[in-house]
């Protein structure tokens, strides 16, 4: 029942969100949902309830792993937004909330769907409430964003439905009693799935999903809408929506592993996985505009978590931990640079340049969230990545690892040049935007307090549930 | 530590101001004129000790320490070398860096006094001086470790002892190019023609002399002793290279090393007169050259160790 | 182990009260009470394991995968803790006089505190026994050292510094992060005590291995061509940030590289070479571009990769004889480059803290803007002098010895026949010595001797004995060090016995080599300090009945010779830049009447810089890939599924089904 | 019934090409939202033998893709004044042999693709032609409208598979699907409606501001 309370309680909250007047009172309905949701997962984190709706509806250890970050993800976007809504007067406010709420039920359905259809509609629900976030602004800038981000992700996803319903078709030789599309049955009978239809619909699948993870070539619409939407839903975006495409890619390839179908599918993950640090190495060192800088930033990460998957080994724990980093990380990233353009009062490069020179807490929050980003000791990312890296080896992949750290320096390079520009380079004279504000601090100081204590400490359940999670992709935990 | 080695030591002090003088004197015979007598410095050295000295306002007392340290080094080095052939005062393994260092630190406190003076004319020699000693040491101490490999000692006085008498007979011709370039490398350090001119007295040409234009009285006097004494040290150590003495017994060893001082002081005489000075941007090449030289012994000793 | 940990939390509880404390004076009080007292607890411990003594390590339970985290002190890290704590404590004894007057516009506080933490970072790097805590360690220490060299980021030279600071040393950080990656993978684990274990299971004798901690730690220790953001850095940095830097963060290379040695073994010949070739360069290119400088500070910098030149000759000739078992030329090898590293972190620090001193008290660091500062700052021209003689490696100073142990590995290296031609090192050694001193020369004199060329030299004045007294306390550890070797020698021989892996029968072997010869340097030394201290007590009587006048500097029948007329530092170097310079990459011109050198960094500017610049344009040619039009990108996607496709099906064609 | 059903298929296929060929925007929606209805038939003409399942799934269908959106697209247009789509990419004679060429690949792949038993052997094909057709559309056509009406036809391919197996995916998952879809539309609906506020025109190569 629990497991039902997830979904459903962000839903109605949702819908009553939109019934309230005023954000006065929405935000702190936001902030109760949040809370509520937070103190849900943490319930179902204690005691793993039982599996409901015959088995579409249940919990494992990558669902769990995906549902608290995007839970933990949330309440600090909620706690954000508090400070957020009370400066930026829009037409959207009052969608606002409701979406984010509508959001955050979807992606409780896609954490929770063990079926493969079900994680799909979560997935194109998560895609849909998300779009009146970015389009906040009402201004050509940003109905352009929206626009691109409707089509190519619709197409995406519609091609992942062909891909799902292939799936169902692979399965269409298996036993009688097979729930059809379940992924512990298809699991299971992985040894009866139809060879040609799966790798059909791992094709699919894989374009579909990387089409909203922003797997290059399929992450043109990724610097457009970050650029555009507000700061908190970007990290909404980059941390929530990314992670849950992560886990429909996660489950297929499960089921391809477990259907030996593993030397078809690791060339297609690591391919990508290059492409996308390649890409995003390339557009990072000459980007000005620090939000689209953050959108490559994520390609560059859903990159590594491609090759981590594709790797396999420890490279799938080193993914999932990656996941879990990633969004801390770039709800950090976001929420920093979100002062930076409120105190700048404007998202116009030119102005950004020493803009936290006059708000020295959010600049030394931008700076934890650089040196977390590239990954440097001790900010978990270091650790994922090197788990990533060391299987690399393990896997003698030498040539991959060797482009993956040349990358690596060209990128740290390209963000850090900005970033620091941003911190304490000339400030301009522009327009004296807002001050800081506790609740816009409160936020990113907290992930910044997760990203650093994951990087020299990972408790014992959690890395007991990353094990489980590496294991059912195939792979273990050093 | 021997008697006779003290007696070395003691002896080379005395004898050091003729060197100059007895190249002097043949440069002079060479040339057809009678020349200054040899013992000219020694009167110098006297008068300049009774005189009173000037010293410009700019200076400070690195103006006034670095005669004296000048000599005290050279002095020093002069204890490491193993003047009667035997045994130095003072020996120890890899002492042949002491000796160098020794005298760079004379040359770095004297370079020091004068740019204490802010003079031009000072600032330029001491340039030159230490543009010469960067292209002069690699030589010294590409002869040294040419010495070290042949007699396989580690210590000068191992090294230009038996040992080295030993080698002679098969790595001759490795031994006299070493020999050579350490004659080239006396030239340089001891401020001879082709290098430096102590003849002439047109500032603007000058290494050495133009360098402690400001000492005066007995600061000067101790600058020309000291140098003096580091000529005929580098003579003396020509003589170790060439001519081994460790076999003789010291009576015969010290006239020998005698000997061998005048030669080399004749030697330079002769230099002197049959060569011209070398342009200052020809320096380089002149010594890279006694490096070369240097180079190519250490080569053909270790080929010949090393099968 | 504990009390060391003791002055760990110490030197943070100062940092913490540099920045907590209200009041300034007690802040700055128990900053330095604080830091000061944690440095000694620190060193404690170490000296203890130099002594001879053992360290029980300490082991605490990993949190995350990879093994325990282990703290032990060895005498390779005992022998680096002490650097670390010595410079540690004098840098921040004298920051804090010398910040004290930039209080009303910078947050000094935030400076100190990130101080503190850094010797912290530094100690605790020294003493990791685990890849985990060693690389957290190593990066908070290298991400501070930026903090610290941006204390004055408004103006734009400095950030441009910093960056290229930055990006050398994450680059370094990920050729180490690879290496530990490469080898934990195989070790099966990440406590260097696994990792030595699996060293055998290394292909090719380890040659990733080196390579990459070649890489990865040359970037740290700036050695050539990994130096190119080291000059820059530590000229921006305040001074006394660029002693610790120049005397301990670079150093930390050198540690990481001699304890992979110890961890591996004998590395392959084909690195000793290149070690030796690499110290080689750094050291005669480090020395020519140093003599080209006009800025104080760049100048020491670059004197910094010179001495690491000479430490990596040391380590070169030491690496080739334990490969060709060699015991006491590897085990004089090693610890000749362990000695010179101690003596370089004080001599180097020192002058560093002198230079602070000159600019804290002219304003400027132009070596042509100076002038006659002896008469005006003497102790500071002391301390300094003493500073230039050591780093010169004259007798009867530190340098001195160290550089002769050196020596010592180079000339024996003669007797291994297959490492013989190691010994026409010493030729290069000797030729980086005279190139010092000319530089030394020229520094000493322009800066300190003559008169001043400004007023801004005019009116330099002596500094406080707060910034005087670590300056003396650094000289003194030279001069002590310079005249009783054996003090420092014996610690340095069991760095290099452990390094070599040749046990304490070698470290007896390398004593008995150089024991006796250390005594007669004793004595060496302090019969010439006797003498030319006697010598000029008797001058001092005999000229007593002499006359005595004093005058203008003797112009050559000149009248009036004026201040400008004075020999400049570029003038100075301008003969030996002539006829090296070129192949350094350094240009002299004649304008108007001056020499003029222009130091331009052959790897910045020759190709770190034209290679990124390369890259930019390749990454700007492909920016219409992101040109804005939707369809365009509906293409790309559909590319990718026909690709994908096709790929199916050729792996359908494959398998027949 | 098989027949009818094949019947039905091509119609669908056919109603693809209309939108493709046709140049008016009105004709384009009509197009799809005949698709819908035949689309809406098709799971009776397929399981003969389908309890409320089918038909609620046959009335869903209709109701969604054939009523409600269509009439919204009209309603997006209508401020609009434009009747005609603008030079597309690729010409009309273009896209038609285009598509040809797609239909022909569809049943190239599917016969060497082995069939799911229980469908109908002309279900594959179609199902790819459509969804071909509908991204050949989607990216040639640069009309917000046209677009979506792409996508919409791109989408009722995909749909035709999941007809494969009907009773293999459960109701609920079917309706989220129509939802999902209905959504989706609905707000590229605003969005396009916005488009056409903004820009006073359908077309949506105004869009490429946003660039690096």
């Amino acid at each position: 029942m629990l497991l039902l309370a997830l979904i459903l309680v962000p839903a109605v909250a949702a819908l009553g969100a939109s019934a309230l007047r005023g954000p006065a009172r929405r935000t702190p309905w936001l902030l109760l949902g949040a809370m509520t949701h937070l103190a849900l997962v943490a319930a179902v984190a204690i005691t793993p309830p039982r599996p409901v709706f015959h088995g579409w509806i249940a919990l494992d250890a990558l669902g769990l792993v995906v549902l608290a970050t995007v839970s933990a993800l949330f309440a600090a976007v909620a706690v954000y937004a508090v400070g957020y809504l009370r400066r930026a007067h829009s037409p959207g406010g009052r969608a606002f909330v409701g979406c984010l709420l509508a959001f955050l039920a979807a992606a409780s359905l896609v954490a929770l769907s063990h079926h493969f259809a079900l994680l799909w509609v979560g997935l194109e629900a998560t895609t849909l409430a998300l779009a009146p976030l970015i389009f906040h602004k009402h201004d050509r800038r940003s109905l352009e964003a929206v626009w691109k981000y409707l089509v190519i992700s619709s197409v995406g996803i519609a091609l992942a439905l062909l891909g799902v319903f292939f799936l169902a078709t692979a399965q269409a030789g298996g036993p009688p009693g097979a729930r059809p599309l379940v992924v512990e049955d298809l699991i299971a009978y992985a040894d009866r799935l139809h060879p040609a239809w799966l790798q059909a619909a791992f094709v699919f699948l894989l374009i579909g999903f990387g089409t909203k993870m922003g797997l290059a070539p399929m992450h043109t619409w990724k610097p457009d809408t970050y650029g555009e939407a507000p700061s908190l839903v970007g990290a909404l975006m980059a941390g929530g929506l990314t992670s849950c495409a992560f886990l429909g890619l996660a489950r297929v390839t499960a089921v391809a592993t477990a259907a030996g179908s593993g030397p078809f599918i690791r060339p297609l993950l690591l391919g990508f996985g290059v492409l996308s640090l390649v890409v995003a190495a390339a557009f990072l060192i000459v980007q000005t505009d620090v939000k689209r800088l953050l959108a490559y930033s994520s390609v560059e990460h859903m990159g590594l978590l491609a090759v981590g998957l594709g790797v396999g080994g420890v490279g799938a724990y080193g993914a999932v931990l990656h996941m879990i980093n990633n969004a801390m990380v770039k709800g950090l990233l976001f929420f920093a640079v979100g002062n930076a353009v409120l105190r700048a009062g404007t998202g116009a490069p030119a102005a950004l340049s020493g803009a936290l020179r006059r708000a020295p807490a959010s600049g030394f929050l931008l700076l934890v969230g650089l040196f977390a980003v590239t990954g440097s000791p001790p900010f978990g990312p270091f650790l994922s990545e090197f788990a990533i890296l060391g299987a690399l080896f393990h896997a003698g992949h030498y040539w991959i690892a060797a482009i993956m750290l040349a990358l690596f320096a060209v990128i740290f390079v390209g963000l850090a040049a900005r970033i620091l520009e941003v911190v304490h380079g000339p400030p301009s004279p522009s327009a004296p935007g807002v001050g800081e504000d506790p609740w816009r601090l409160a936020a990113p100081a907290v992930l910044a307090i997760a990203v650093l204590t994951l990087g020299v400490f990972i408790p014992g359940p959690l890395f007991r549930a990353l094990a489980e999670a590496a294991g059912t992709l195939g792979g273990g935990a050093p | 530590m021997t008697w006779s080695a003290v007696a070395a030591v003691v002896m080379l002090f005395v004898i050091a101001p003729l060197v100059p003088g007895i190249a002097a004197k043949t440069k002079a015979r060479l040339a057809g004129r009678r020349g200054a007598p040899v013992l000219q410095l020694y009167w110098d050295l006297s008068r300049l000790w009774r005189k009173g000295a000037v010293y410009s306002r700019t200076t400070t007392w690195v103006f006034r320490v670095a005669p004296v340290a000048l000599v005290a080094t050279a002095g020093a080095a002069t204890c490491l070398v193993p003047l009667d052939g035997a045994r130095a005062i003072l020996s120890f393994s890899g002492d042949f860096v002491a000796f160098a260092y020794l005298l760079a630190l004379g040359r770095f406190l004297l370079v020091l006094a004068a740019l204490d003076t802010g003079s031009s004319f000072e600032g330029m020699g001491a340039s030159r001086e230490v543009t010469v000693a960067a292209f002069a040491e690699p030589a010294l101490f590409l002869a040294f470790v040419a010495v070290v490999v042949a007699s396989g000692e580690t210590s000068l006085s191992g090294a230009l002892g038996a040992a080295l008498a030993g080698a002679w007979p098969t790595a001759a011709p490795a031994l006299a190019m070493v020999a050579v370039s350490l004659f080239l490398v006396l030239l340089a350090e001891g401020s001879r023609v082709p290098v430096d001119d102590p003849a002439t007295h047109l500032e603007l040409t000058m290494i050495h002399e133009v360098m402690v234009l400001d000492h005066s009285g007995q600061d000067l006097a101790l600058v020309l002793y000291g140098s003096a004494l580091k000529l005929s040290l580098f003579a003396a150590l020509l003589v170790g290279v060439v001519a081994p003495r460790a076999a003789l017994p010291p009576l015969v060893a010290l006239p020998a090393l005698v000997a061998g001082i005048v030669v080399a002081a004749v030697a330079i005489g002769i230099v002197e007169s049959v060569t011209a000075r070398l342009r200052l941007g020809r320096v380089p090449q002149f010594l890279t050259a006694a490096s070369a030289l240097a180079a190519l012994g250490v080569i053909l000793l270790l080929a010949g160790s090393g099968t | 182990m504990t009390l060391f940990f003791l002055g760990v939390v110490l030197l943070l509880l100062g940092g913490a009260a540099a920045a907590l404390l209200p009041r300034r004076r007690a802040a700055d009080a128990g900053f330095a009470a604080l830091a000061g007292g944690g440095c000694a607890a620190a060193a404690a411990p170490a000296l203890w394991a130099l002594a001879g003594g053992t360290v029980a390590d300490l082991r605490i339970t990993a949190a995350v995968p990879g093994g325990d985290w282990v703290f032990g002190i060895d005498p390779l890290s005992a022998f680096f803790l002490v650097i670390v704590c010595a410079v540690g404590a004098a840098s921040v004894l004298y920051g804090v006089p010398y910040l004290a007057t930039e209080r009303a516009h910078r947050s000094v506080r935030v400076a100190h505190l990130l101080t503190a933490i850094e010797i912290a970072a530094l100690a605790l790097v020294v003493v990791a026994r685990s890849a985990m805590p060693f690389l957290i360690a190593w990066e908070v220490m290298a991400v501070l050292a930026y903090f610290l060299v941006v204390f004055e980021s408004e103006r734009v030279a400095v950030r441009r510094a910093g960056l290229i600071y930055l990006i050398g040393t994450h680059t370094g950080t990920l050729a180490l992060i690879a290496l530990f990656a490469y080898w934990g993978q195989l070790a099966g684990g990440l406590s260097f005590a696994a990792l030595a274990a699996a060293a055998p299971m290394l292909p090719a004798s380890g040659a990733l291995v080196f390579t990459l901690g070649l890489a990865g730690f040359g970037f740290k220790a700036g050695l050539v061509p990994l130096h190119f953001w080291l000059p820059g850095a530590h000229g921006a940095a305040p001074s006394h940030v660029s002693a610790l830097m120049s005397g301990v963060v670079i150093k930390m290379g050198i540690y990481g590289l001699l304890r992979l040695v110890t961890l591996v073994g004998p590395p392959p010949v084909w690195w000793g070479w290149l070690v030796l070739a690499v110290g080689l360069a750094s050291g005669v290119l480090g020395v020519l571009w140093a003599l080209a400088q006009h800025d104080l500070k760049r100048l020491l910098a670059y004197h910094s990769v010179e001495n690491i030149g000479i430490i990596l000759l040391g380590l070169g000739v030491g690496a080739l004889g334990a490969r060709y078992d060699a015991p006491v030329v590897a085990v004089l090898g090693y610890a000749g480059a362990a000695l010179h590293t101690l003596n370089h972190a004080l001599f180097k620090s020192l002058l560093f803290l002198g230079a602070g001193a000159v600019l804290h008290a002219t304003g400027t660091r132009e070596i042509d803007r100076l002038g006659g500062l002896a008469r005006r700052m003497p102790f500071t021209w002391t301390a300094f002098l003493v500073g230039s003689v050591a780093i010169v490696g004259l007798p009867p100073l530190n340098g001195f010895v160290s550089e002769w142990v050196v020596y010592q590995a180079l000339i024996r290296s003669a007797d291994v026949s297959p490492a013989r031609a190691a010994v026409f090192g010493v030729a290069g050694l000797a030729l980086i010595g005279a190139l010092a001193l000319a530089c030394f020369a020229k520094v000493c004199g322009a800066v300190f001797l003559g008169q001043p060329r400004t007023s801004a030299a005019e009116g330099g004045r002596e500094v406080g004995y707060g910034m005087l007294g670590p300056m003396f306390v650094l000289a003194a550890a030279c001069v002590v060090i310079g005249l009783v070797p054996l003090v420092a020698v014996a610690p340095a021989l069991r760095v290099g016995a452990l390094v070599g892996g040749v046990g304490t029968a070698a470290v007896n072997d390398g004593l008995a080599a150089v024991a006796p010869a250390l005594r007669r340097i004793t004595v060496l030394a302090f019969a010439l300090v006797g003498s030319v201290a006697g010598g000029a007590w008797l001058m001092r009587l005999a000229s007593r009945r002499r006359t005595q006048t004093s005058s203008e500097t003797w112009g050559c029948g000149y009248e009036r010779p004026s201040v400008r007329m004075q020999y400049t530092a570029a003038s100075f170097a301008a003969p030996l830049l002539a006829a090296y310079g070129p192949s350094a990459g350094v240009q002299v011109t004649r304008e108007h009447g001056a020499f003029h050198t222009h130091p331009l960094d052959l790897v910045l500017d020759k190709l770190v810089l034209p290679l990124w610049t390369r890259l930019r344009n390749w990454a700007i040619s492909v920016r219409p890939i992101q040109q804005g039009r939707l369809w365009v990108y509906l293409l790309y996607l559909l590319g990718a599924l026909v690709a994908l496709l096709l790929y199916l099906a050729l792996q359908l064609e494959r398998v027949s089904w | 019934m098989t027949r009818v059903a094949e019947l039905l298929l091509l119609l669908v296929i056919l109603t693809s090409f209309l939108a493709l060929g046709t140049a008016r925007v009105s004709a384009c929606i009509r197009a799809v939202a005949l698709q819908g209805l035949l689309l809406g038939l098709l799971p009776l003409a397929l399981y003969p033998a389908g309890g409320a399942h089918i038909w609620g799934l046959a009335v869903g269908t209709v109701l969604v893709k054939a009523v409600v959106l269509p009439r919204f697209l009209n309603w997006a247009i209508r401020e609009a004044a434009v009747r005609r789509e603008v030079e597309p990419r690729v010409g009309y004679p273009m896209s038609l042999l285009v598509g040809v060429a797609a239909v022909a690949a569809a049943f190239a792949i599917s016969s060497r693709l082995p069939l799911p038993e229980q469908a109908h052997e002309m279900l594959v094909p179609a199902a790819l032609a459509t969804v071909m057709l509908g991204l050949f559309m989607l990216t040639t056509r640069s009309k917000a409208v046209v677009q979506v009406v792409g996508y919409l036809i791109l989408e009722n391919g995909v749909y035709l598979f999941g007809l494969t197996h009907v009773e293999r995916v459960p109701f609920l998952v079917e309706v989220g699907v129509l939802l999902d879809v209905f959504v989706a539309v609905f707000i590229m609906g605003i969005v396009v409606f916005h488009i056409n506020r903004e820009f006073d025109s359908l077309d949506s190569s105004h869009l490429s501001a946003l660039s690096d």
